[in-house]
């Protein structure tokens, strides 16, 4: 795969999104109420790694999210999850859903 | 026979001997020696009342060796040499033979071997005594100067120190300015103190000190005598030679800053850097950094480059440079400073930013740099395709598949490599270890004394450290140098080599096999004989095996007491 | 096929900005609850529904009709949909309901305005003000529409100089107190759980119940507002004897509400899974959420009965004059 | 005296006062039992040993002599492991000359805190001296 930076710009990597503190133990992936393999910590790599084609190729694993935060609760590396997960969201709504909002 | 008035007493050590060994009876067999004028049984041998009855019994018999038969020599040789000397005996007419550690402890399931063992112990014991001499420490007087080798942050502060203590200072620096390697850094952490401003600071005040001498664009050429008393020789700049005399040497000569092979990461194309050229570029910048005038907006650090690599036939470098990922986090935070847009890509084998270094990477995971675990047999690669550069890495996260990154900027994080010195080691004598690094006596308990004593090594000549490690063994050697110095003589251990004159005929064996230069040849009558420089002797017997005619041995070790040792220890016990 | 994510969600962001509200809800039948209640317009101290409750019936059958697109050639349709959204309100043949469950759902408003009665607190209400809190938008990543939003909810709660607000459910308790302040500068608003105001005023029981239970968490009440401790107290006060689920407290289980509009499927397997785990424990659930209320009641079978928190406090506090 | 180890073969060890002796009293403070028919002379380093010693000893009626060396921990001699070898080898020429076995004298690097490695060292030495011929039929 080929990091793209512009990808990790529209991001807003440190801002909305960051999972870099993720320590990819998969409890997070273990606890998932709707058991989704991609997420979150896979998920989270391919973002972080500006992987924008891995990401927007899981649409619907990242829409699909509870926010339930049970992960997030559970999380040893204290990342915010569901926030990333709401992160993702917004840079696929824009990019990639069509929704200019404005 | 030997004619010797000895003493033996058995220690019982309150049981931890005297439950797996028969101490009576290793006092009677001992007693049966022909040498052995007085044998006694001690509870605690060690014990106040016990050494009193002991220097009593010394005295009455005017006895001319002890044996004592306790624990371990390592815990109580020089408790019972005071006691030998509190009798008026030489102290090196005693012997500690080791009845606890390396028999009833070792041998609690059998009495009556662990006894027998005891009697061949002891005879061993008595024979090497019987053969002993007596020495006298050599007080040598110590003269409170001290050479100072290296004016980089470590050289400084021990200077300073020294001055503090009011031993003069001559402090020699090679290049033409001091300050060594922090000198031409920027920022450092962990409190972002500029390097260059440290060292204004450091050589302000060694410059305004009466006791420091600083000479630049010069070197140690020669040096000679013992601790307390070496004579050193300073090239100076001009060529003009200094003699000088000091009592100890301060050796903190740095490191260099490893320098990648053509390719070795990518090293040489465009782009690509090491640690210190990025520490130099962002010291001589206020804004964001540019590369040939473009903006860079994004980095990847190499980590590991020159360091930990694998320990092949002829590698050196297989340790850890140790401040490298310390001060690579911390530059990371002074980059997305700078500009916090900024994509960091941290190529890493290991994190260690150890202790409270361990803020510096958070920060840096925080602060906008991202992480990916290369592995020692898979690192990356670094190539320029179609103008830019390329790095391929396998993402150990994402079961090992492959990563592209077009980074801006290559960092290589380069460790330390000792400096080429060899003209230097072979003037100190210092030892080096197999990192190439100068090598301190014991790693733990004596981190910057050398085997030769009055010479310290300090920084990172002794291996690599940051800057707060550095000055804190600059100022341990300021401590050890400064006890030294201002006690105003040295007592030197007697047990060195000692040659025998009516066997030797000088063939140079030993001198050669000899690492501290303390052989010479004299005259002795009308032939040459071999000499030894008891100040510079270390008594390790390196001499010994190389005699042929074993003219050569060292005193308590000589030919005589280990033969006769061997036979007591092989003579059957009735 | 799955639902088309992009058409449903631009629904409900068009939604959101032309008509203020995600899911279509007359101004009417938004404050129809309050009838006979005499609750005074505005005041400092508000009761903010968000229009939670009124709209639960309605996303519960919007699921419904949705969870029939998912898997069928006719989803390839949304796109046009979401277009002709724009023009007319569409919305309301997605998500058609009955009067009687309106009904159900906003009684449990009635019931909550009755208990703080019961506990003595004045509050008003604010009406066709009563935005709904943006949550859906926010949750789905509609950044800019929320922000839009949200300043329009701090626009009608300046209008009216509310200080203070007493939420009824979750979602707007964590959108008005957590999330709204961190979106728009100068929100500072008192916010409230209706069930942190009774649980600290501690009102007198009229009529101890003597019954046992079960409890759902809802996340957002356990794991982003902590509120966790208010729901029990003032149950074991009423004489509510609670059987704990495996899963309860920080470590709650969803009750798959939050997927429903967009993976129905995936959002009723995990509300069964959550039914089975309540069930387990005691058939009578309680829960504190409009929407776990609406998810788990869908999938449950007949011998589990799932009720609202504030049907059983307003029976032991504030029970009907007989 | 007669005694259970007498069919254990006797073992000389030469152990440095700074290193391996060290090691040698940690095996004895830990009790780890080895045989009592080995018996130690500290010297200071294992480079300074004279190969003459170590011929002395089989002669005297030692089975097999052990040079617990300083290895590369040594800070009296940076090459001390390639001297102290060659002190090894020297005395191996010098049994063989004797008409002498030269594996009974053996040479392993005991660390300061190898009290374990001695003891393997000692068992197996020990078991190895024994499959040797008689030490009078050699000479």
């Amino acid at each position: 795969m080929k990091v793209d930076t512009g990808f990790l710009d529209a991001l807003k990597l440190g801002g909305e999104f960051d999972a870099r503190l993720c320590i990819n133990c998969g409890t997070c992936t273990a606890l998932c109420p709707l058991g989704l393999e991609i997420l979150p910590r896979r998920l989270f790599r391919h973002a972080l790694l500006g992987d924008r084609e891995r990401v927007l190729g899981e649409t619907d694993a990242i829409f699909s999210c509870l926010l339930c935060r049970l992960c997030e609760a559970n999380c040893p590396a204290g990342v915010h999850i569901a926030e990333n997960v709401r992160a993702l969201r917004a840079v696929l709504n824009q990019g990639v859903q069509g929704l200019a909002e404005a | 026979m030997t004619g010797r008035k000895l003493g033996v007493v058995v220690c019982q050590c309150g049981g931890n001997i005297s439950d797996y060994v028969d101490v009576e009876k290793v006092r009677a067999e001992a007693a049966k020696d022909g040498d052995v004028v007085s044998s006694q049984v001690q509870m605690f041998a060690c014990s106040d009342a016990a050494q009193q009855s002991v220097i009593q019994e010394i005295r009455e018999k005017k006895l001319d060796g002890i044996v004592v038969c306790s624990c371990s020599p390592k815990l109580h040789t020089a408790t019972f040499r005071a006691m030998a000397e509190r009798a008026g005996l030489n102290p090196y007419e005693y012997t500690q033979v080791n009845l606890r550690e390396q028999c009833s402890w070792a041998h609690t399931h059998d009495r009556a071997a662990a006894t027998e063992k005891g009697v061949r112990l002891v005879r061993a014991g008595i024979a090497k005594t019987a053969l002993s001499q007596p020495l006298e420490k050599m007080r040598v007087e110590t003269l409170p100067q001290t050479l100072v080798i290296g004016a980089g942050v470590a050289g400084l502060r021990a200077a300073l120190a020294l001055s503090d203590l009011g031993i003069s200072v001559h402090l020699v620096e090679k290049a033409d300015h001091p300050g060594g390697q922090v000198r031409r850094w920027g920022t450092l952490f962990p409190n972002d103190k500029v390097g260059q401003a440290l060292i204004e600071d450091l050589v302000g005040r060694v410059t305004a000190r009466d006791n420091i001498m600083l000479y630049l664009n010069s070197e140690l050429v020669e040096k000679s005598g013992r601790v307390g008393a070496f004579s050193v020789t300073i090239r100076a700049a001009n060529g003009e030679r200094i003699p000088l005399n000091v009592g100890a040497i301060v050796v903190a000569t740095g490191f260099e800053p490893y320098t990648p092979a053509p390719g070795e990461f990518g090293a040489g194309l465009d782009g690509v850097i090491t640690l210190p050229e990025l520490k130099e570029r962002l010291a001589a910048t206020a804004g964001p950094l540019t590369h040939r005038g473009q903006p860079v907006r994004s980095i990847a650090y190499v980590y590991c480059v020159g360091s930990r690599q694998p320990a092949e036939e002829g590698t050196r470098r297989t340790y850890c440079s140790r401040y490298c990922c310390s001060a690579t986090s911390h530059l990371a935070t002074v980059v997305t400073g700078l500009d916090p847009k900024i994509h960091q890509f941290h190529l890493f084998r290991d994190v260690r930013t150890y202790g409270k270094y361990e803020a510096l990477y958070e920060r840096a995971l925080k602060s906008g740099s991202l992480f990916l675990r290369y592995s020692e047999e898979d690192p990356p690669a670094i190539t320029r395709e179609n103008g830019g550069l390329v790095v391929r890495v396998h993402d150990r996260l994402l079961a090992g598949e492959e990563v592209e990154i077009r980074p801006d900027l290559v960092v290589l994080v380069t460790g330390m490599v000792p400096r080429a010195n060899d003209d230097l080691v072979r003037v100190l004598k210092v030892p080096i270890g197999p990192d190439g690094f100068f090598r301190e006596v014991h790693v733990k308990l004596r981190p910057v004394e050398t085997i030769v004593d009055g010479v310290y090594i300090v920084g990172t000549a002794q291996g690599p450290k940051n800057v707060a490690e550095s000055v804190a063994t600059a100022l341990a050697s300021v401590s050890k140098a400064g006890a030294l110095l201002l006690k105003g003589y040295v007592d030197l251990d007697p047990l060195v080599a000692r040659v025998d004159p009516t066997r030797c005929t000088w063939c140079g064996d030993c001198q050669t096999a000899c690492p501290y230069g303390a052989i010479d040849e004299v005259e002795y009558g009308d032939r040459h004989i071999a000499q030894v420089n008891a100040v510079l002797c270390k008594g390790e017997g390196a001499c010994v095996p190389a005699c042929a005619k074993a003219a050569i041995s060292v005193q308590g070790y000589t030919n005589e007491q280990i033969t006769s040792m061997i036979d007591a220890l092989a003579k059957e016990v009735a | 096929m799955p639902v088309p994510i992009a058409s449903t969600l631009g629904m409900l962001g068009d939604n959101l900005r032309k008509r203020g509200s995600a899911l279509p809800l007359g101004r009417r039948a938004a404050v129809a609850w309050t009838r006979g209640l005499d609750i005074p317009r505005g005041g400092e101290t508000v009761l903010y529904t968000g229009q939670m409750w009124q709209m639960a019936p309605a996303i519960n059958a919007m699921t419904h009709q949705l969870a029939r697109f998912e898997g069928s050639r006719l989803s390839g349709l949304f796109g046009f949909a979401r277009t002709m959204n724009r023009l007319v309100n569409l919305t309301p043949l997605l998500a058609r309901t009955s009067a009687a469950e309106r009904k159900a759902y906003t009684d449990r408003l009635r019931n909550i305005a009755r208990l703080l009665k019961a506990a003595g607190v004045a509050f008003g209400y604010l009406y066709e003000d009563d935005l709904y809190a943006g949550g859906l938008a926010h949750d789905e990543g509609l950044d800019a529409v929320f922000v839009d939003h949200a300043r329009r909810i701090q626009a009608v709660l300046g209008k009216h100089g509310v200080k203070r607000v007493i939420t009824v459910d979750p979602h707007t308790t964590n959108m008005l107190r957590s999330v709204i302040p961190k979106a728009v500068p100068g929100f500072a608003v008192e916010v409230k759980s209706y069930l942190e105001v009774l649980a600290e005023r501690a009102p007198p029981v009229r009529q101890p119940l003597g019954r046992t239970a079960t409890i759902h968490d809802s996340c957002v009440y356990a794991r982003y507002e902590g509120v966790l401790k208010e729901p029990r107290t003032l149950l074991a006060r009423g004489g509510v004897r609670l059987d704990e689920p495996e899963l309860a407290g920080s470590l709650t289980f969803c009750c798959g509400g939050p997927a429903e509009m967009l993976f129905p499927t995936r959002s009723a397997d995990v509300a069964r899974r959550r039914v089975a785990q309540l069930k387990a424990a005691n058939p009578e659930v309680i829960t504190a959420c409009p929407l776990c209320l609406a998810n788990l009641s869908r999938v449950a079978e007949p011998d589990v009965h799932i009720r609202d928190i504030s049907d059983y406090l307003v029976e032991a506090y504030a029970p009907a004059e007989a | 005296m007669a005694t259970a180890d007498t069919r254990s073969p006797r073992i000389l060890v030469f152990s440095t006062n700074a290193i391996s002796d060290m090691g040698i009293d940690l095996a004895g403070s830990a009790h780890m039992a080895y045989s009592p028919s080995v018996q130690v002379i500290p010297v200071p380093c294992s480079g300074g040993i004279n190969p003459a010693w170590i011929v002395h000893a089989v002669k005297a009626g030692f089975e097999g002599v052990f040079v617990a060396a300083d290895g590369a921990e040594c800070a009296l001699l940076s090459d001390c492991v390639s001297r102290s070898a060659k002190v090894v080898e020297r005395a191996q020429e010098l049994l063989r000359a004797d008409g002498l076995d030269p594996q009974r004298v053996k040479m392993a690097a005991i660390c300061s805190v190898c009290a374990e490695p001695f003891v393997n060292h000692m068992k197996q030495f020990g078991r190895s001296l024994a499959a040797l011929p008689m030490a009078g039929a050699e000479a």
